[in-house]
C-alpha cells in the first residue's frame, strides 16, 4: 500500500526524430514505450505507471531547451535524452537553472546515451543521472581487452569531429599510455560529422601509417563507409568501436569487417533469460533491434527509488536515486553517489557471422555481435572530479 | 543610427499612429493571452525572429541582394553577446544585461563590415554565391575553433547576473519577453524609418536598375555595402537577444540551415512589403518549433507549403493581404466574402483529407507497432482498416473537387472586381 | 491571305483593340499607320499569338487565334518587334541562325543575301549582338525574321533609330521582299517610307481602323492626316 | 533655326575630346575623335548607324574607358573615371533605350536623381519627407516635364512617350551643366517630337547640350552646331547650314531623303 | 634501402582517389551547370535528384537487374524532373529567379521525405554487381623491386612482408574505375550535345527574350522542359553510380548539396569545361590535403623556428592541421575566385 501506487509518471523524451539521428531516436523512443509497458505498474516495486512523451529536438541544444519548456508546461517532471552530448550539456544547464529559479517544480534529467565524461565531472549536476557508461569507462574496458592482444602494436585514431569523437581520441591516448606503454599511436584524424562521402583518403593514410588497429567512436554511415573503404583498399586492421549496433550501422556494415570489428557496450544481443524474450518480442513488434539497454536501467531505478522515497516527487526521488544499488540485466549496478554515474558491467563484442550459438542477427544481416569479454564494474570504473552541489 | 530625428513621425498621419500603436499593444498584451512558459518562449523567439527577418529583408526585398549567409551575422552577434554575458557574470565587465544585445549588434556590424566588404563588391548571383561561401566558411570554422564557438556543446551562460535593476532580474521568462518586445519595437521602427531615408530609397533604386544609379551620382557598391552593414547590425541585435533567451549559443546559429530558413520565411511572409518579414518570422517560429511538436510529417508539410505558396502566391502572405485590402479599399470585399467562405470551407475539407492520409502513412511507417490507432484532430483513425483509408480518400477527393469548383468561381469574381478597380483607377486618373 | 475580322484584345483588363478588321493579299505591302498607343503593335502581336484576342484571324483560311506563337510562325508568318528583341548573348550570326525554323533551311533567303543587303552586319557577324548599335540591331532583327522564310512579314517601326540613308535601304529591302512574292504588313507612324513603298495605307486610332486607301488618297486627305497622325 | 549665340562662341570649353580612340578586341570603333564643345552650346552629333555615337557618349560619361586619348570636362581630365564621379563633376546623360527605375513611382524616380546634387549622399538619418528642397525641386521638374498628372504611377506603367520624358527628367534632375541625350525623340510621332523638342529646349536652358539624333527635323530644330561622326571620326563640325551643304556628309549620311520632307 | 615502402604508391592512390571523387562531382555538377546556365535556375533540388536516382536504381535493380537499371533509373529521374518543370517550375518562371530557386528548395524537402517514406530512414543495401566488385588493380610496392601494377587483386603472398623485403599492397576498387569511365563518357556526350546542336542556342535565346524565340518558331517551353529533364537525368545517373560506390541513404543528398554549387561557380557558370576542371580541382582539394598533418604552426616553426606554442596568440587558428581544414578549402576557393575572377575559371559571363 504505497502512496504513489497506480500513479502515472510522465517522462519527456527529448531526442531527435528527424535528421541525422532520427532513426536512432525512433528506435530509442520505441524502446522507452516498449518497456513502459513491461516495467510499468506491477513491473516495478513502486507500482507506478510510466508514460513517455516524445519531443523532437532535431539534435539541437537550443531546440532541446524549447522542448524542455514545453514538457514542463505539461507538468512533466522527468526528462530523458541521450543523443548528442551537446544537447545533454544544454539540458543539464537548463534543468539546473529551472530547479533553482522554480523551487517546488524541480525536474530530473535521466541521461540514457550521452557519454561525454564531462557530464559527470566538470559539468556534473545533482539533477542529472547517467545510466550509460561514459566514454572513459568504455575506453577502460576496451583497453583492458586490447592489453592482452599482442598484435595490437600501432594504433590509429579516426573520429568524428564533435564532442563524442574528441573524447574517444582523448581517452584512448591517456588510458592506453597507462596500460600498454609499448603501443604506439601512428596517427590521428578528426573528420566532419556525417559530411564525408569518401573515406578512401583517410584509409590510404592509415595504410601509409602502417597501423594494425583503429579506434573509432564513429557510428552510422561514418562507420560503415569507413569500413567499406578499408575493405576496398585491402586494409586488414582491427577496428575497435563504440556504436556498431546503432540503427543503420549493421545493414551498412554487412559482411565487411567480419571478425575485425569490436564493440564495447554495457549490453549485447545475447544476454540470457528475460532479456532474450524481450529482445525477440521487441524485434517482432517494431521490426528493429533493442540496443539502448539503459532504458531498462532508467525504469528500474525510478521504480526502486520511488518505492524507497514513497513518492514520485523528483526531489525525494533524486535523493533516493543517489547511491541506489539494484540488479539489472547486466548484473549488479550502482548509481554512484559522488557523480551520478552508473557503475555497471561492460562487454566487448565482435562482429561476425551469426551461428547456432549466437543466432540473433541485427537488421537481419546474417551477422551479429558475439561477446568475447566481460568486465565487472570495478574494472571500468573511473574516478570523478565532480564537486556535487546538493540542495541544502 | 538612433538619432532622435527618426522618431518624429508625421504627427498628423493618423493611420501610422494607429498601426504602430496597434503593434505596440499586441507586443504588450501577447503574454496575457498566451501565458504558458512554452508560449512565452515562442513569443520571445518570434520577437527575435522578427528583428532578424526584417534585417534580412533590407538585403532581399529592398536591395535585391539574395544572401545565403545572413545567419552568420545574427549568429556571430549571438556569440559575442553570450561571451559578453559570461564576462559580466564573471564580474570582469560591468554592463547591464539589458544592453548585452547591443554588443551583439555591434558584433554583427563589425563582421558585416569585414565580410560584407568582399560580398558586396558584386551583385546578383555572384553576390549570392559569395555569401554562400562565406556562410560555409564560418560554419566549418565553428567546428574548428571550439575556443570561441564552444564546439558541439556551444557556449552557455546565465542571464541572471549583476544586481537587478528595479527588481528586474530577467530570471522569469516574462521579464525577458518584455525586454525582447521593447527591442523588437524599437528595431522595427528604426528599420521602417530606414526605408524612408535617402539611403533606403537609393537601395531600392540599386535593386531596380544598378546601372542607372551610377549615372545619377551614386556608387552602387557603396550603397550595398552600407546597407549590408546596417542589416548586419540589426541581425546581430536579434542574435544577442536570442542568446539571452536561450542562455546558450551553439554553432547551428551560423549554419546554412538558419540562413536558408531566413530566406524561405522572409519570402513566405512577403519580401515586397515592409511588414512581410514580420509575418514570415512568426510563421518561422510556429513552423520550426510548434509544427514539429504536433506531427512527425512536419518536414513534408513544410516542403509542400513552400511549393504551393511559391506557385500561387509568389508575393507571399503580405501581398495576399494587400490585394484584399485594395479590394476592401474600393469597397468590393463584401462581394467576395461568400466566395471566400466556400474557398476556405472546401479547402479545409481537402486539407483534412490529405492530412489524414499523410498522418496515417507516417503512422504506419514509424509507429505501426503502437497499434493501428492514430489520434487525429480529436478523432481516432484506424490505420489498418480499409474504411478509414477510403474515408480519408473520399474526404480528400470531395474536398479537392469542390475546392476546384469554388476556386474557379472565386477566380471569376476576383477577376471582375480587379477589372472594375482598374477602370475606377483609370477614371480617377482621368479627372 | 490574312483576314482579320472584328479583333478585340485586352491587356489584363484594359481593352486595347476594339474590333479591328483588315485583309492582306499575297505579295502586297500594307502600311498600318497611327499615333502612339493607337494599337498597331497590339494588332500585330495578337496576330502573332503573343497577346490573346477575340474575334477572328484567318490565315490561308485557317483560324490562328488561340494558337501558340511558334505554331503561327511555322505557318509562315514572320514578326519583327518594335523593340528589336535581339538575343544579346549570341553573336550576330547565331541570331540569324535562330531565325531559321529548321536548322540550315532558309528557303528563299541565304546568309549572303542578308549580308549583301546590310554589309554592316557582315563586318559585325561575330560580335555579341547585345553590343550592336541601335541601328545595327534594327537591321539584324529584320534579317533574322527573313531567315525563317515567311510568306507574310509584319514589321513594327523598322525605320526607328535608323540613319536617313539606311531608311532608304530599308525601303529598298521592302521592295525586294515584294519582288520575291512576300506580303508585308508595315507598322509605321512617320510617313517617311510608308507612303513610298506601300500599295494600301490603313490608319489606326483608338484601337480601330479609321481610314483605308492608297497612299495617294491619304496624301490628298489632309483632314484625316491632321486628325489621326499629326497633333 | 537658331545659330550659334555670340555668347557661346566666346565661352570656355565644357567638353573636349582629344584624339580619343576606342577599340573592342581588335575592332576599332572610335578612331581619334576630336571635338571641343563650348559652355552653353547646343551640339547635335549625327552619323550613320554604328558610327560610334553612343560609344562616344559612353566614353564621355564613364561607362567605357577610352583605349587612348584625353577627355576633359571643364578642363579637367575625366577619362577612366567612374560614371558617378563624372556625374558629380556636372555631366549627365540619357540612354538610347529608356533606362529607368521601373518599380519606383515617377516622383521617386526623379527624386532619386536630385538627392546627390542636393548633398544628401548616403544619409540614413534623415527622412525623405523632411527634405523640403528635394521634394520641391522634384515637383517643379515633374511640372516642367508635364508628368505631374502621372506623379505616383510606377515608371514601368508609363506609355512609351512618357517614359522618354522621364528618361530626360532623370538626366537633367541633377542639375548638371553638361547634358548628353542619346536619340531623345526616337520612336515618337511627329507631333510628339515637336512638343518634345520644345520641352528639351526649356529644361536644358543655359546648359551645354550634346545630343545624338537621326531625325533631321530635330537636329536642325535643336542644334547650334552639328558634329558628323563617321567610322569613329568627326568629319565635320559646323553650323547646320554648312553641314547640310557639305558633300561628304551628304554622301556618308544624309543621302537624298533630305531633299524631300521637313 | 631505408625508405619505408608505400610512399610512391600511396601518392598515386591518393591522386586516383582525388580524381575519382572529382569525377563524381562532375557527374553532378554537369547537370546542375546545364540547368543553371541555360535556364538561370539555381536548382537546389539537384542533389535530391541524385539521391532519388540512387534509390530508384536500387529498386529497379531488384526487378530488372543492375545493368538495365543503370539505364532506366536516369530516364525515370529525368521524367520526374521534366514533370516538375512542366507542373511547377514553369508557372513560377515569370516571377523571377528567387521564386524559381525557392520552389526547388521546397521540392528538396518533399523529395527527401517521400524517399524516406518509401525506403525508410536508414541506408539500403545497394551493392555493386559482381562485375564491379573487388579491385581493378593492385599497386605492389616492394622495398627491393620498387613498384609494379597487378591487375585485379594481388594474391596475399605478394603482400606479405618477408625477412628481406618489405611489401605493401594498395588496391584500387572496380567501382571507382567504372565511375571514372562513365564520367568521362558523360563529358564527351554533353560536349557534343551542346556544341553540335542548335538547342543550346535556342535555350540561351529563350533566356533573354522567350516571346521572340517563340515568334521565330521555336517551341521554347518544350526545350526548357527537356533541359531540366536531362539535367535531372544526369543527376540520376550519378546517383546510381554514387549509390553503389558509396552508400545509399537519405543523407547522401545533404553531403554533396552545397559543394556542387562551388564546383559550378568555380569552374564558371555555363561552361561545361569549367564544370569539369572545377570538379577535378575540388575533388583533389577535398582529398589531397587530408594526407597532410602539418599546420601553420608546424610550418612556421620548421621554417624559421618560430617558437609557436599554445601560448602564442591565435594558437587555435595556427594549430589547425591542413587535414582538419580540408573541408573548408573548397569554400575558401569559391570566395577567392568570386572576388578575383567572378567569371569563374573558364566562365564566359558573370552571374
Ligand atoms: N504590356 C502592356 N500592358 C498594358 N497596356 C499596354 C501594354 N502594351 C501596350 N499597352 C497599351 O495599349 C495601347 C496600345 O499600345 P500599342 O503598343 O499597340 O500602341 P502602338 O500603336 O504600337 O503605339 P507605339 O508603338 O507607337 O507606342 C496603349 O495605350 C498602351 O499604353
Ligand atoms: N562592347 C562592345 N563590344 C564590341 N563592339 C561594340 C561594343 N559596343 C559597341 N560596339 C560597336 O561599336 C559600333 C558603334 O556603336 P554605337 O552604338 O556607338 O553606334 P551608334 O553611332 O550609336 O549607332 P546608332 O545610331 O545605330 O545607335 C557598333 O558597330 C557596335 O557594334
Ligand atoms: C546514440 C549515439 C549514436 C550518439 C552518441 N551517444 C553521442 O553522444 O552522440
Ligand atoms: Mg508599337
Ligand atoms: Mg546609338
Amino acid at each position: 500500500a504505497l502512496a504513489q501506487k497506480g500513479e502515472t509518471v510522465k517522462i519527456a523524451w527529448i531526442d531527435p526524430l528527424t535528421g541525422l539521428m532520427g532513426p536512432v531516436g525512433q528506435n530509442q523512443v520505441n524502446s522507452f514505450r516498449f518497456f513502459a509497458e513491461k516495467l510499468g505498474g506491477a513491473g516495478n516495486p513502486a507500482g507506478v505507471k510510466f508514460e513517455v512523451v516524445p519531443f523532437d529536438n532535431k539534435l539541437s541544444p537550443a531546440e532541446s531547451l524549447t522542448a524542455l519548456k514545453a514538457a514542463i508546461d505539461q507538468g512533466i517532471r522527468y526528462v530523458t535524452q541521450g543523443n548528442g552530448s551537446g544537447a545533454a550539456a544544454a539540458l543539464i544547464d537548463a534543468v539546473n537553472k529551472h530547479n533553482e529559479r522554480n523551487p517546488g517544480k524541480e525536474v530530473l534529467y535521466l541521461n540514457h546515451s550521452a557519454v561525454d565524461p564531462d557530464l559527470t565531472n566538470s559539468k556534473c549536476s545533482y539533477w542529472h543521472f547517467r545510466m550509460d557508461a561514459d566514454t572513459s569507462m568504455k575506453m577502460e574496458a576496451l583497453t583492458t581487452f586490447m592489453k592482452d592482444q599482442k598484435d595490437v602494436q600501432k594504433v590509429y585514431l579516426l573520429n568524428q569531429n564533435y564532442a563524442h569523437g574528441h573524447q574517444v581520441a582523448k581517452y584512448a591516448k591517456e588510458i592506453m599510455a597507462r596500460k600498454r606503454p609499448d603501443v604506439q599511436f601512428v596517427g590521428e584524424d578528426l573528420h566532419p560529422l556525417a559530411q564525408v562521402r569518401d573515406f578512401a583518403p583517410y584509409i590510404a593514410k592509415i595504410k601509409a601509417s602502417g597501423a594494425d588497429t583503429v579506434i573509432t567512436g564513429n557510428w552510422g554511415s561514418d562507420l560503415s563507409l569507413m569500413l567499406k573503404a578499408a575493405n576496398e583498399a585491402g586494409l586488414t586492421a582491427k577496428f575497435f568501436t563504440y556504436y556498431t549496433g546503432v540503427t543503420g550501422t549493421p545493414t551498412a556494415l554487412g559482411s565487411q569487417g567480419d571478425g575485425r570489428v569490436f564493440q564495447v557496450s554495457y549490453n549485447h544481443y545475447h544476454l540470457p533469460g528475460q532479456m532474450e524474450k524481450w529482445r525477440d518480442e521487441f524485434q517482432k513488434k517494431f521490426d528493429a533491434d533493442f540496443y539502448t539497454g539503459s532504458v531498462i536501467h532508467i525504469y528500474t531505478a525510478l521504480g526502486e527509488a520511488m518505492a524507497k522515497a514513497k513518492s514520485t516527487d523528483p526531489v525525494k526521488v533524486a535523493a533516493a536515486l543517489e547511491g541506489l544499488k539494484f540488479k539489472s540485466f547486466n548484473g549488479d549496478v550502482e548509481m554512484r553517489k559522488s557523480d551520478h554515474q552508473m557503475q555497471q558491467t561492460l562487454f566487448i563484442t565482435r562482429w561476425q557471422k551469426a551461428d547456432a550459438k549466437y543466432s540473433y542477427s541485427p537488421e537481419k544481416t546474417g551477422y551479429t555481435l558475439v561477446p568475447v569479454a566481460q568486465y565487472e564494474p570495478y574494472v571500468a570504473s573511473t574516478p570523478t572530479s565532480c564537486q556535487m552541489k546538493r540542495p541544502s | 543610427m538612433s538619432t532622435p530625428s527618426e522618431f518624429h513621425f508625421k504627427p498628423w498621419n493618423v493611420g501610422r499612429w494607429v498601426i504602430w500603436g496597434g503593434f505596440a499593444l499586441v507586443l504588450l498584451l501577447a503574454p496575457t493571452l498566451w501565458t504558458s512558459g512554452f508560449a512565452l518562449t515562442m513569443l520571445s523567439q518570434m520577437g527575435v525572429a522578427i528583428i532578424i527577418c526584417l534585417s534580412y529583408n533590407m538585403l532581399l526585398g529592398q536591395g535585391g541582394m539574395l544572401s545565403f549567409g545572413h545567419a552568420v551575422y545574427a549568429g556571430l552577434g549571438a556569440y559575442l553577446a553570450i561571451h559578453t554575458l559570461n564576462r559580466v557574470g564573471a564580474g570582469t565587465l560591468g554592463l547591464p544585461v539589458s544592453l548585452v544585445p547591443l554588443v551583439g549588434g555591434l558584433g554583427g556590424l563589425a563582421f558585416a563590415a569585414l565580410l560584407g566588404y568582399v560580398s558586396t563588391k558584386k551583385a546578383g548571383t555572384t553576390f549570392a554565391m559569395i555569401t554562400m561561401g562565406v556562410g560555409e566558411l564560418v560554419w566549418s570554422m565553428s567546428l574548428m575553433l571550439p575556443e570561441f564557438f564552444g564546439g558541439e556543446g556551444g557556449v552557455s551562460s546565465n542571464r541572471v547576473v549583476g544586481q537587478p535593476v528595479l527588481g528586474i532580474t530577467f530570471g522569469p521568462q516574462v521579464q525577458l519577453y518584455y525586454l525582447i518586445a521593447v527591442y523588437c519595437f524599437v528595431c522595427t521602427a528604426l528599420m521602417y524609418a530606414f526605408t524612408r531615408t535617402p539611403l533606403g530609397r537609393m537601395l531600392n533604386a540599386v535593386r531596380d536598375n544598378p546601372e542607372r544609379v551610377e549615372f545619377i551620382g551614386y556608387s552602387t557598391q557603396r550603397i550595398r555595402y552600407i546597407a549590408f552593414m546596417i542589416a548586419g547590425f540589426f541581425a546581430g541585435i536579434g542574435g544577442g537577444l536570442g542568446a539571452l533567451n536561450f542562455e546558450i549559443v551553439t554553432a547551428e546559429v551560423v549554419g546554412a540551415h538558419r540562413s536558408g530558413a531566413y530566406l524561405l520565411f522572409v519570402f513566405l511572409g512577403g519580401a515586397t512589403f515592409f511588414f512581410g518579414p514580420i509575418l514570415g518570422a512568426i510563421l518561422m517560429v510556429i513552423a520550426l518549433v510548434l509544427l514539429s511538436e504536433l506531427t512527425t510529417a512536419w518536414l513534408l508539410y513544410l516542403g509542400l507549403v513552400f511549393l504551393f505558396m511559391v506557385m500561387y502566391a509568389p508575393g507571399g502572405l503580405a501581398s495576399l493581404i494587400m490585394m484584399n485590402l485594395r479590394v476592401a479599399a474600393f469597397g468590393k470585399l463584401r462581394r467576395l466574402w461568400t466566395a471566400y467562405l466556400g474557398l476556405f470551407g472546401t479547402g479545409a475539407a481537402a486539407l483534412v483529407g490529405i492530412g489524414a492520409m499523410v498522418e496515417m502513412v507516417y503512422h504506419r511507417q514509424l509507429n505501426a507497432a503502437l497499434g493501428p490507432d492514430l489520434r487525429y484532430l480529436g478523432a481516432t483513425l484506424n490505420t489498418e482498416s480499409v474504411n478509414t483509408w477510403v474515408g480519408a480518400v473520399f474526404v480528400m477527393l470531395v474536398g479537392v473537387g469542390l475546392f476546384e469548383l469554388t476556386r474557379r468561381e472565386f477566380a471569376r469574381q476576383w477577376g471582375d472586381t480587379q477589372g472594375e478597380i482598374e477602370k475606377e483607377i483609370k477614371r480617377r486618373e482621368a479627372l | 491571305m490574312l483576314e482579320i475580322d472584328n479583333l478585340h484584345a485586352y491587356y489584363g483588363k484594359s481593352h486595347v483593340l476594339h474590333g479591328v478588321s483588315l485583309r492582306i493579299e499575297p505579295g502586297e505591302i500594307v502600311a498600318l499607320l497611327g499615333r502612339n498607343g493607337s494599337g498597331r503593335s497590339t494588332t500585330v502581336k495578337t496576330v502573332m499569338g503573343l497577346v490573346d484576342g477575340h474575334g477572328s484571324v484567318r490565315w490561308k483560311g485557317e483560324e490562328l487565334l488561340g494558337r501558340k506563337a511558334y505554331e503561327i510562325a511555322h505557318r509562315g508568318i514572320g514578326y519583327v518587334p518594335e523593340n528589336r528583341d535581339i538575343f544579346p548573348k549570341l553573336t550576330v550570326h547565331q541570331n540569324l541562325m535562330l531565325g531559321q525554323k529548321v536548322s540550315g533551311k532558309s528557303g528563299r533567303w541565304s546568309f549572303d543575301d542578308m549580308y549583301g543587303m546590310f554589309p554592316r552586319l557582315k563586318e559585325r557577324q561575330h560580335t555579341e549582338a547585345g553590343v550592336l548599335s541601335g541601328g545595327e540591331q534594327q537591321m539584324l532583327t529584320l534579317c533574322r525574321t527573313l531567315m525563317g522564310d515567311p510568306d507574310l512579314i509584319m514589321i513594327d517601326e523598322p525605320t526607328e533609330g535608323l540613319a536617313p540613308k539606311i531608311v532608304e535601304l530599308v525601303g529598298e529591302y521592302l521592295r525586294e521582299l515584294q519582288r520575291r512574292g512576300i506580303s508585308v504588313l508595315l507598322v509605321e507612324q512617320k510617313l517617311t517610307i510608308a507612303l513610298e513603298v506601300s500599295q494600301r495605307c490603313l490608319l489606326m486610332g483608338h484601337g480601330r481602323i479609321v481610314f483605308e486607301g492608297t497612299p495617294a488618297e491619304l496624301k490628298a486627305n489632309a483632314y484625316i492626316r491632321k486628325e489621326w497622325l499629326e497633333v | 533655326m537658331s545659330t550659334a549665340t555670340p555668347a557661346a562662341s566666346a565661352a570656355p570649353f565644357a567638353v573636349e575630346l582629344d584624339n580619343v580612340h576606342k577599340s573592342f578586341g581588335k575592332t576599332q570603333i572610335i578612331r581619334g575623335a576630336q571635338l571641343q564643345v563650348r559652355q552653353g552650346e547646343r551640339v547635335a552629333i549625327i552619323g550613320p548607324n554604328g558610327a560610334g555615337k553612343s560609344t562616344l557618349f559612353n566614353l564621355i560619361s564613364g561607362r567605357l574607358v577610352p583605349t587612348s586619348g584625353q577627355i576633359r570636362l571643364f578642363g579637367e581630365r575625366i577619362e577612366g573615371k567612374a560614371p558617378y564621379e563624372i556625374n558629380r563633376k556636372g555631366l549627365a546623360r540619357s540612354f538610347q533605350v529608356s533606362n529607368l527605375f521601373p518599380k519606383l513611382s515617377v516622383f521617386e524616380n526623379i527624386r532619386c536623381a536630385v538627392l546627390w546634387s542636393l548633398g544628401y549622399r548616403y544619409a540614413f538619418w534623415k527622412f525623405l519627407s523632411d527634405l523640403k528642397d528635394a521634394n520641391d525641386r522634384t515637383d517643379q521638374l515633374l511640372h516642367q516635364l508635364h508628368l505631374d498628372k502621372r506623379r505616383d504611377v510606377l515608371a514601368m506603367n508609363l506609355t512609351y512617350a512618357e517614359q522618354r520624358a522621364l528618361e530626360i527628367g532623370l538626366t537633367i534632375a541633377g542639375g548638371s551643366q553638361v547634358v548628353l541625350l542619346d536619340e531623345p525623340t526616337a520612336g515618337m510621332s511627329r507631333g510628339e517630337t515637336t512638343r518634345f523638342i520644345q520641352l528639351i529646349r526649356e529644361v536644358t536652358e543655359g546648359r551645354t547640350l550634346l545630343t545624338v539624333e537621326h531625325d533631321m527635323g530635330v537636329v536642325f530644330g535643336l542644334a547650334d552646331r552639328i558634329a558628323v561622326l563617321v567610322y569613329g571620326e568627326v568629319i565635320a563640325f559646323d553650323t547646320p547650314e554648312a553641314v547640310r551643304a557639305n558633300p561628304r556628309v551628304q554622301e556618308a549620311y544624309l543621302g537624298s531623303v533630305l531633299a524631300q520632307g521637313h | 634501402m631505408t625508405e619505408r615502402p608505400g610512399a610512391v604508391d600511396q601518392l598515386i592512390i591518393n591522386l586516383l582517389n582525388g580524381f575519382s571523387s572529382g569525377l563524381l562531382l562532375f557527374m553532378l555538377s554537369s547537370g546542375l551547370t546545364l540547368i543553371f546556365s541555360m535556364m538561370g535556375v539555381l536548382n537546389f533540388a539537384h542533389a535530391s535528384f541524385y539521391m532519388v536516382g540512387a534509390y530508384i536504381g536500387y529498386a529497379l535493380t531488384g526487378v530488372v537487374g543492375f545493368w538495365p537499371a543503370l539505364v532506366l533509373a536516369p530516364l525515370v529521374v529525368g521524367a520526374l524532373g521534366a514533370l516538375f518543370e512542366r507542373g511547377a517550375l514553369r508557372r513560377v518562371h515569370k516571377f523571377g529567379h528567387v521564386p524559381e530557386l525557392l520552389i526547388t528548395f521546397g521540392l528538396s524537402y518533399v523529395l527527401l521525405e517521400v524517399v524516406q517514406l518509401i525506403w525508410g530512414r536508414t541506408s539500403v543495401p545497394f551493392t555493386p554487381p559482381t562485375q564491379l566488385q573487388g579491385s581493378a588493380f593492385t599497386l605492389v610496392q616492394s622495398s627491393v623491386e620498387g613498384m609494379r601494377l597487378v591487375w585485379g587483386q594481388a594474391p596475399a603472398e605478394m603482400c606479405q612482408n618477408t625477412a628481406s623485403v618489405l611489401l605493401s599492397c594498395s588496391r584500387f576498387p572496380m567501382t571507382r574505375v567504372f565511375m571514372m569511365g562513365v564520367a568521362l563518357l558523360m563529358l564527351v556526350a554533353l560536349w557534343a550535345l551542346l556544341t553540335r546542336t542548335r538547342i543550346g542556342l535556342v535555350i540561351q535565346a529563350a533566356l533573354t527574350h522567350p516571346e521572340m524565340a517563340e515568334a521565330l518558331g521555336h517551341n521554347v517551353p518544350r526545350v526548357l522542359m527537356l533541359v531540366f529533364g536531362s539535367g535531372c537525368a544526369l543527376a540520376g545517373l550519378a546517383g546510381v553510380i554514387g549509390g553503389i560506390t558509396f552508400i545509399t541513404e537519405p543523407s547522401m543528398a545533404a553531403v554533396v548539396g552545397s559543394i556542387i554549387f562551388v564546383v559550378v561557380v568555380v569552374g564558371g557558370i555555363g561552361s561545361l569545361a569549367g564544370a569539369f576542371v572545377g570538379s577535378i580541382l575540388v575533388g583533389l582539394l577535398q582529398t589531397l590535403p587530408l594526407t597532410v598533418d602539418g599546420s601553420l604552426a608546424t610550418l612556421l616553426n620548421q621554417l624559421f623556428g618560430a617558437g609557436i606554442g599554445p601560448s602564442t596568440p591565435g594558437w587555435p587558428l595556427l594549430r589547425i592541421t591542413l587535414a582538419q581544414a580540408a573541408p573548408i578549402l573548397p569554400y575558401l576557393l569559391l570566395v577567392l575566385i568570386l572576388i578575383f575572377r567572378p567569371k569563374g575559371l573558364l566562365g564566359t559571363r558573370e552571374g
